[in-house]
């Protein structure tokens, strides 16, 4: 990875604050939407309330020419409802940034430096509709001035937004916006950035949150039967899904609870299915017993974990990483599954992928670990390339397994019997890789009983001692094979070979501590970052040779007790510096910088040798 | 190919105490699937847990023995994703109307084609004798030492309630009214519910001697469409009546599934299913 | 002491939407609070997950937001075991008879003293828009883009399957009416239920204008001790019948521990509770 | 500990073995309630089938002249119903042992060294009564003559067991238990142990199951309130508790779930009960999301977890220790509880009590892992000394919390407010301990909202980041506060301080390798032997005082991953010599024994230093 990638010519932050209900997101949505029609990247961050009105609401725009890896610590233009948010949110604006504000609700901050553009916000809209709604799309309008973007292409976004409630509607939005746009020009400040005259006639590149990612990946991936049940912050997930499965002629339907909507799709997966459920924390926590049936009966379910802050109903609308062993210990008894975590929102669509391929192909329930600040995160993400989709039907070699990528997807089927496997069926036959050959309902001779109970081979139930602990390790043969595969890909970290200095993170902070490194390569510091998107069963040759000669590891993530770190400290013998953060938030690239040079004092004072 | 009742047998042979009233059940059923000449291998049975959660492993079908309480929903979604498949559903009291009682309203609202045979011995068998929803009031039992304090759950109305499109109630040694009613459960279009009254004989609190003086078959001019008629028959505690209570046509979820996907299409430029390619590129 | 509406305040300010039709019943409530002159600290409100979910912010009382689905039950625990308690369960549609809906015939058969309000406006309102057991077939909503294809639930004829002693409709704008039901309700010896319509503004699935076009006091010479005539005013869909549909006497769940208390003492030689002595030789 | 308290006068082992239905169970209750009432030991071992009828069945009785401290591994008396059960469990007779059998079902291996008694089970009852049942009466009065048991006695129990059955009953069971007696005699073989002619007069010691221990700790701790529904192999505890609470004046009372069952005691334990739920892990599977609310709303409630084989239904009836990890981190988000694992049958007992006492005075979820084994092993327990039971209501300081035991029991209540604290009651309060004093309804300006969502001190709904940091130390807070006053115990392991061989354990294998370290001291093997009560939060300086001068470590534990490994090892930098058992039976002594001697070995010849 080259340090140069790091600088950029257009690189900036719009945060836009507000209270919930004021339309601080469509607000947001649209300029992002815009933005991402022209040739720049666009990533954004949002903070929903937990009341469906009123609390505080925000969504962050970063905007670059080139790839975007995090959301930015400091805000160049900051767009403030009321006085409320202009308090909470004043402290992180650039110094000489731009502040956006109502000229009758806001008073600003003298000592604040900052340049100060007052705008009607809420006048606007009133004289021209006698409504108070609106001033979310005066502000859209004035950043639209200020930013340079094509009129028309604002004034399309929005007849796609409001279309279907009237023609109207619509008619008063693009008044309102044509007036925002005259006031920014009032304030006298020329339009700094020009964002693209004409939408890209061809552009390669999708806008979608985190959880669009993995309802897409899903579909990709074959999966045409979802159950679910709504709850934040997956439920985008599932919507999406009720949406356009149908249109790829699947099924999504929507339980009483959680409890049924993981027992639909074991129900589905049984029948021969690929199968996926979406939740979060308090949801996962209802689906334990029947995702250890599922691992009982080998049957392949995907489960999506869109993290949110905990413990208990927590804070639904805030972030937090701190699902990891709930997610991996949170079964009784012992049973096999696998966590993908995966650390974009284009790796939501690529790593929901892979999880259908080890499910299918392992026949037990991978667990996909996400949070709600990847999951809400809008990013431009590239098209992969069609050409490459390859739809295996089954019994892929597991040597050929690949991790999914734009340049090559594959599909895999779970392994099926052949002929010979039918003449005395057994489904749970003990095999070298722990997989056996499975039917589905309507292969003649292939009727089988999958119980919940301890079983034999051929699926009867069986608790001799004997049979426990080879059916125990049967199971667990599985998770072998797969870790077996997964060592062999070389460990793939970003970083110098040189450097003294590991960082080692998982699922949604990837690209803030590849910034935070790029911050600590301009000063002279090396370091080495690796972020596994296996992380149960851990890679662990991969690991241990990501720490070879380093003097210090230190370990990121969004949890109050340092999960992950404990994993690296336990298997692999070293002390991680744990990094956490835990507030709801997602860490800034800023805070793990000044992290990493607090190492690298340290580990230069005290002349620590390598490990 | 002419079939018989050994083709719905599995290999492994049943370990109910003797006289269990769950013998004469799972012989109802084969012989109602025998007679409907459904292919095994067309079969999903999906059990809950308990002495009756153990259906799955004497029947030569695709048989899912799962957890307790969710024989339903995991039904449901076998049905939904195969709509050509038979699909049965088999608990007993405690699994269906206690821990798994939730599920049922729901399925009944979705009519999902699939038959549940809910097998109510008034008592937790499989535990070994503790009071179950179907429990009289004032029984002792392992866990009522002091005599039940609850009132029992009148199933059948909360099941006319529920809407569920088929509901018929019948006793396990009526093996040949059983077995019509079954076969009337499994043809219909929707969610049916064959309600079976059961003796348990190793923790009796419903003893084979007392369903035979209790049940009776329904009156023959009690009209199957009548709901709050239905609802009368059932409150009716001295005869038990035996029979279909309740049939009713209505949507049925795997129809709607697919009006879903043709309501879907039609939007599209085309009407026919999109491919991923086009899928993923309508988020640019 | 003369109480007043603001003693049954919390200092936490609603955040409703506007004209959320949890505003009149949070004020009916506390007005039937304060006629009854139920001294606060008396007082246990359990509440679900939802909008609904919220009163037990917004109330001065001992208040436990728990988890979804879980207020009957957790209300249970707290009125078994101090029954000198005045207990409340406040939840939603999705609340209480999605997630929740397993234990509802529970608490019923159970009888306790609770008075649980559930509060339907037929969507998941918190969550932002989601299909609820109670939204009309047909109806767009955001986890129904095609329309919902299965039934609504009719939960009164539903609840009064589970024969809960005390059942009454009523609306969320019917104040008054609202406030003489709940002051029934809570006065009434075991369970309660309050089935409440109430319009969500943000996601109209079920308007204000259309409960107040739908609504109507049940006629006057209806006795709520007749179970068969009220399930046929509880399957009246014009209008929709607001008061009492059913009540009736039976034995309280609070009593009936009292009184296991008093058979396992009089089975013990003095007549008196066991020490923890006498207990442990009882093991020699 | 002294080496020769492990010989003992008197030492052996019946089983009993059958079918589910043959009455093998009874036999052997009976048999072991009519020796405790002698002046000797009794530790019994169960297996039952998982079917009601039908199914292996066996019961093992060993009886000492001293404490038992394992079920024994080699049996001296094998009783069997039938021909499976002999060939099922033949192999572990001691050579030169005695076998009871069927004349007419079983064939006798004649290449077994045993002693064959061939009795006629079957026929005699049946000419006795007509009925084939009652095989298992027959060889009760057998062995009655083989130990020379007073009649009186076995009458008497045979009575109290059947008398509710009608008084036909206990007459023909009388007379097939005479002629029982005189099979016995029949044999020619001499009575061998005179097990006391006359009940003992004033016992010490109660005959206690594991599970009765617990329901029987629960009632001391001042447990009023519980509700449950019924698992294997939990259902007695609550069975017990249905009996026993009302007789108290207490409750039980049976939900329509595991859900619905904690809801109802978080509900009774916000009203002011101590509170408690019996479950196995398929139930705690389902507690989860309210395990998780009374962390976050900081209630007391204790939890039962009796370990059955997993996963999923798995084996119920089948004995492991494999819900460690999902104990500790089976709930989502960060929550604070605390495990406990008690050791033998008597500190069932103790251990609970404890429990109570730590969910009170901390106001957090404790949840006691114990298992299938010791659940239904019953054993003869001291009475407590009932003047030392000492009930103090509130407040007590935390220096002064102690393990309860047979000489010393505290009862603790919760931490009420004073005066001033309600003035403006916080119910969160932030205090140096963590611990917030607690109102219950009923107090006038105790009212306080308690939710699962992120809070304020006074309550109110915050998820601002520094709260939720603030919040989430406070609740953590109490666990380190706790972990901190049990650091200041002594670290308690048996065996010499001179050891090179340590082992650690926890829960109902303590005996089993209580034992194997007495075989090994026979043969000169020094081994420490350390068996930590408190399993979560560990006690760290304990532990790494324990480890001190070894120089290997083994951890024994029933289970297939080695959970309990992991945490010493990912804890304390060692390598511990995994000893796993995962067959749903006790690990035995005698392959501790084994374990022990091959580590021996090794120290021996590769020299290894000490840790
Ligand atoms: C989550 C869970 N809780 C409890 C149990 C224990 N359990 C097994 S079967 C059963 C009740 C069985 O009663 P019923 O459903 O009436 O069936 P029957 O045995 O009478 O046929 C219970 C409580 C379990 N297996 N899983
Ligand atoms: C276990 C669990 N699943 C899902 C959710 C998400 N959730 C919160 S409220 C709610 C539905 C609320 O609807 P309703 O009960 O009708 O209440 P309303 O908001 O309409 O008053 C859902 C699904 C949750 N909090 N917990
Ligand atoms: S316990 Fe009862 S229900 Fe179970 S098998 Fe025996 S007789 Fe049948
Ligand atoms: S979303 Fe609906 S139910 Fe919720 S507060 Fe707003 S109006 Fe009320
Ligand atoms: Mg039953
Ligand atoms: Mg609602």
């Amino acid at each position: 990875m080259n340090v140069k990638t790091f600088k950029s010519d257009v690189d900036f932050t719009v945060r836009i604050a507000g209270e919930g209900g004021e339309g601080v997101i469509s607000c947001g949505e649209l300029l992002a939407q815009a933005i991402a029609r022209t040739e720049y990247h666009v990533f954004t961050y949002i903070t929903y309330p937990a009341e469906v009105r009123g609390g505080f609401s925000m969504i962050q725009i970063r905007v670059r020419d080139w790839t975007i890896y995090s959301m930015g610590s400091e805000v160049d233009y900051l767009v403030v409802f009321n006085q409320k948010a202009y308090d909470r949110t004043i402290q992180d604006i650039k110094p000489g940034g731009t502040v956006i504000y109502d000229l009758d609700e806001v008073v600003p901050d003298q000592s604040v430096k900052a340049q100060n553009v007052p705008i009607a916000l809420n006048k606007i809209p009133f004289e021209i509709t006698g409504s108070r709604l609106g001033k979310n799309v005066v502000a859209l309008g004035a950043m639209g001035h200020l930013f340079d973007i094509d009129r028309k292409l604002l004034f399309q976004l929005m007849k796609d937004r409001y279309g279907a409630k009237g023609s109207n509607v619509v008619q008063n939005n693009i008044r309102i916006l044509e007036a925002g746009f005259e006031a920014g020009r009032k304030t006298g400040r020329e339009p700094k950035f020009h964002l693209g005259s004409e939408p890209d006639a061809e552009s390669k590149y999708m806008m979608l949150s985190g959880n669009e990612a993995v309802a897409l990946g899903a579909v990709a991936a074959g999966c045409r039967f979802v159950a679910g049940y709504p709850i934040t912050p997956a439920t985008p997930i599932f919507e999406t899904l009720t949406k356009i499965m149908p249109m790829v002629g699947g099924k999504a339907i929507q339980m009483e609870d959680e409890i049924a909507s993981i027992s639909a799709i074991i129900g589905a997966s049984f029948a021969g299915e690929k199968v996926m459920t979406p939740t979060s924390g308090p949801g996962l926590q209802l689906m334990g017993e029947q995702l250890n049936l599922a691992a009982m009966l080998e049957l392949p379910v995907v489960i999506i974990n869109v993290q949110r802050g905990g413990p208990s109903t927590g804070m639904p609308t805030k972030t937090e990483q701190s699902d990891l062993k709930f997610a991996i210990y949170g079964t009784s008894g012992e049973s096999p599954h696998v966590i993908l975590a995966p650390a974009t929102v284009e790796d939501c669509f690529y790593q929901t992928i892979r999880a259908f391929n080890l499910a299918e192909r392992f026949q037990l329930p991978v667990i996909v670990l996400t949070d709600q600040s990847i999951g809400y995160r809008k990013a431009t993400v590239k098209l992969p390339k069609f050409s490459a989709i390859e739809e295996i039907r089954e019994n892929v070699e597991i040597e050929h397994l690949v991790v999914p990528s734009v340049d090559k997807i594959t599909i895999v089927n779970r392994l099926k019997p052949r002929k010979e496997d039918l003449e005395e069926y057994r489904r749970f036959k003990i095999t070298g890789d722990g997989i056996s050959p499975i039917t589905i309902p309507g292969t003649p001779g292939g009727q089988y009983l999958g119980t919940g109970l301890e079983h034999r081979e051929d699926g009867r139930a069986d608790y001799t001692p004997a049979n426990h602990l080879a059916m125990t390790r049967k199971r667990f043969n599985k998770l072998k094979t797969l870790s077996r595969r997964f060592e062999k890909n070389p460990p793939e970290y970003y970083g110098s070979h040189d450097a003294e200095i590991g960082i080692i993170g998982w699922g949604s902070t990837e690209g803030a501590i590849r910034e935070a490194r790029y911050m600590a390569e301009e000063k002279g510091i090396l370091v080495r970052h690796l972020h596994p998107k296996v992380i149960s069963p851990l890679p662990n040759r991969q690991i241990r040779q990501f720490l070879l000669g380093l003097k210090q590891v230190m370990v990121v993530e969004e949890n109050y007790t340092g999960q992950f770190a404990h994993f690296i400290k336990g298997k692999f013998g070293v002390t991680p510096l744990e990094v956490h953060k835990c507030e709801g938030v997602p860490i800034s690239s800023g805070e793990i910088f000044r992290a990493i040079e607090k190492v690298a004092r340290i580990v230069d004072e005290e002349n620590i040798t390598r490990l | 190919m002419k079939r018989t009742l050994q083709d719905y047998k599995s290999p492994i042979k049943p370990i109910w105490c003797p006289g269990c009233g769950d013998y004469g059940i799972l012989r109802a059923l084969q012989q109602a699937l025998l007679d409907l000449n459904i292919a095994p291998e067309n079969i999903v049975t999906v059990s809950g847990i308990g002495c009756s959660g153990r259906f799955s492993h004497y029947l030569n079908t695709y048989s899912l023995h799962g957890t307790h309480g969710r024989a339903v929903p995991t039904a449901l979604g076998a049905k939904a994703a195969r709509p050509d498949l038979t699909v049965l559903a088999i608990g007993g009291d405690g699994d269906g109307m206690g821990i798994g009682g939730g599920h049922i309203p729901h399925a009944a609202r979705k009519n999902v084609d699939i038959t549940y045979l809910l097998i109510d011995n008034r008592i937790y068998g499989l535990t070994k004798g503790q009071m179950s929803p179907t429990t009289p009031f004032g029984q002792k039992t392992k866990t009522s030492p002091y005599g039940v304090s609850e009132a029992p759950m009148n199933a059948l109305a909360v099941f006319l309630a529920y809407d569920i499109s088929f509901i018929a109630r019948t006793a396990s040694m009526n093996i040949p009214e059983m077995t019509q009613i079954l076969k009337a459960a499994i043809s219909h279009r929707g969610m049916s519910l064959v309600y079976i009254l059961s003796p348990c004989m190793t923790f009796p609190v419903l003893k084979s001697s007392e369903i035979k003086e209790m049940v009776q078959p329904l009156p023959k001019e009690h009209d199957p469409g009548n709901k709050l008629g239905a609802l009368e028959l059932a409150y009716t505690e001295r005869p038990l009546y035996t029979g279909i209570f309740y049939q009713v046509q209505k949507p049925v979820l795997e129809t709607q599934l697919k009006q879903q996907v043709q309501a879907a299409c039609r939007q599209l430029a085309d009407g026919e299913p999109v491919s991923i390619k086009q899928l993923l590129k309508s988020y640019v």
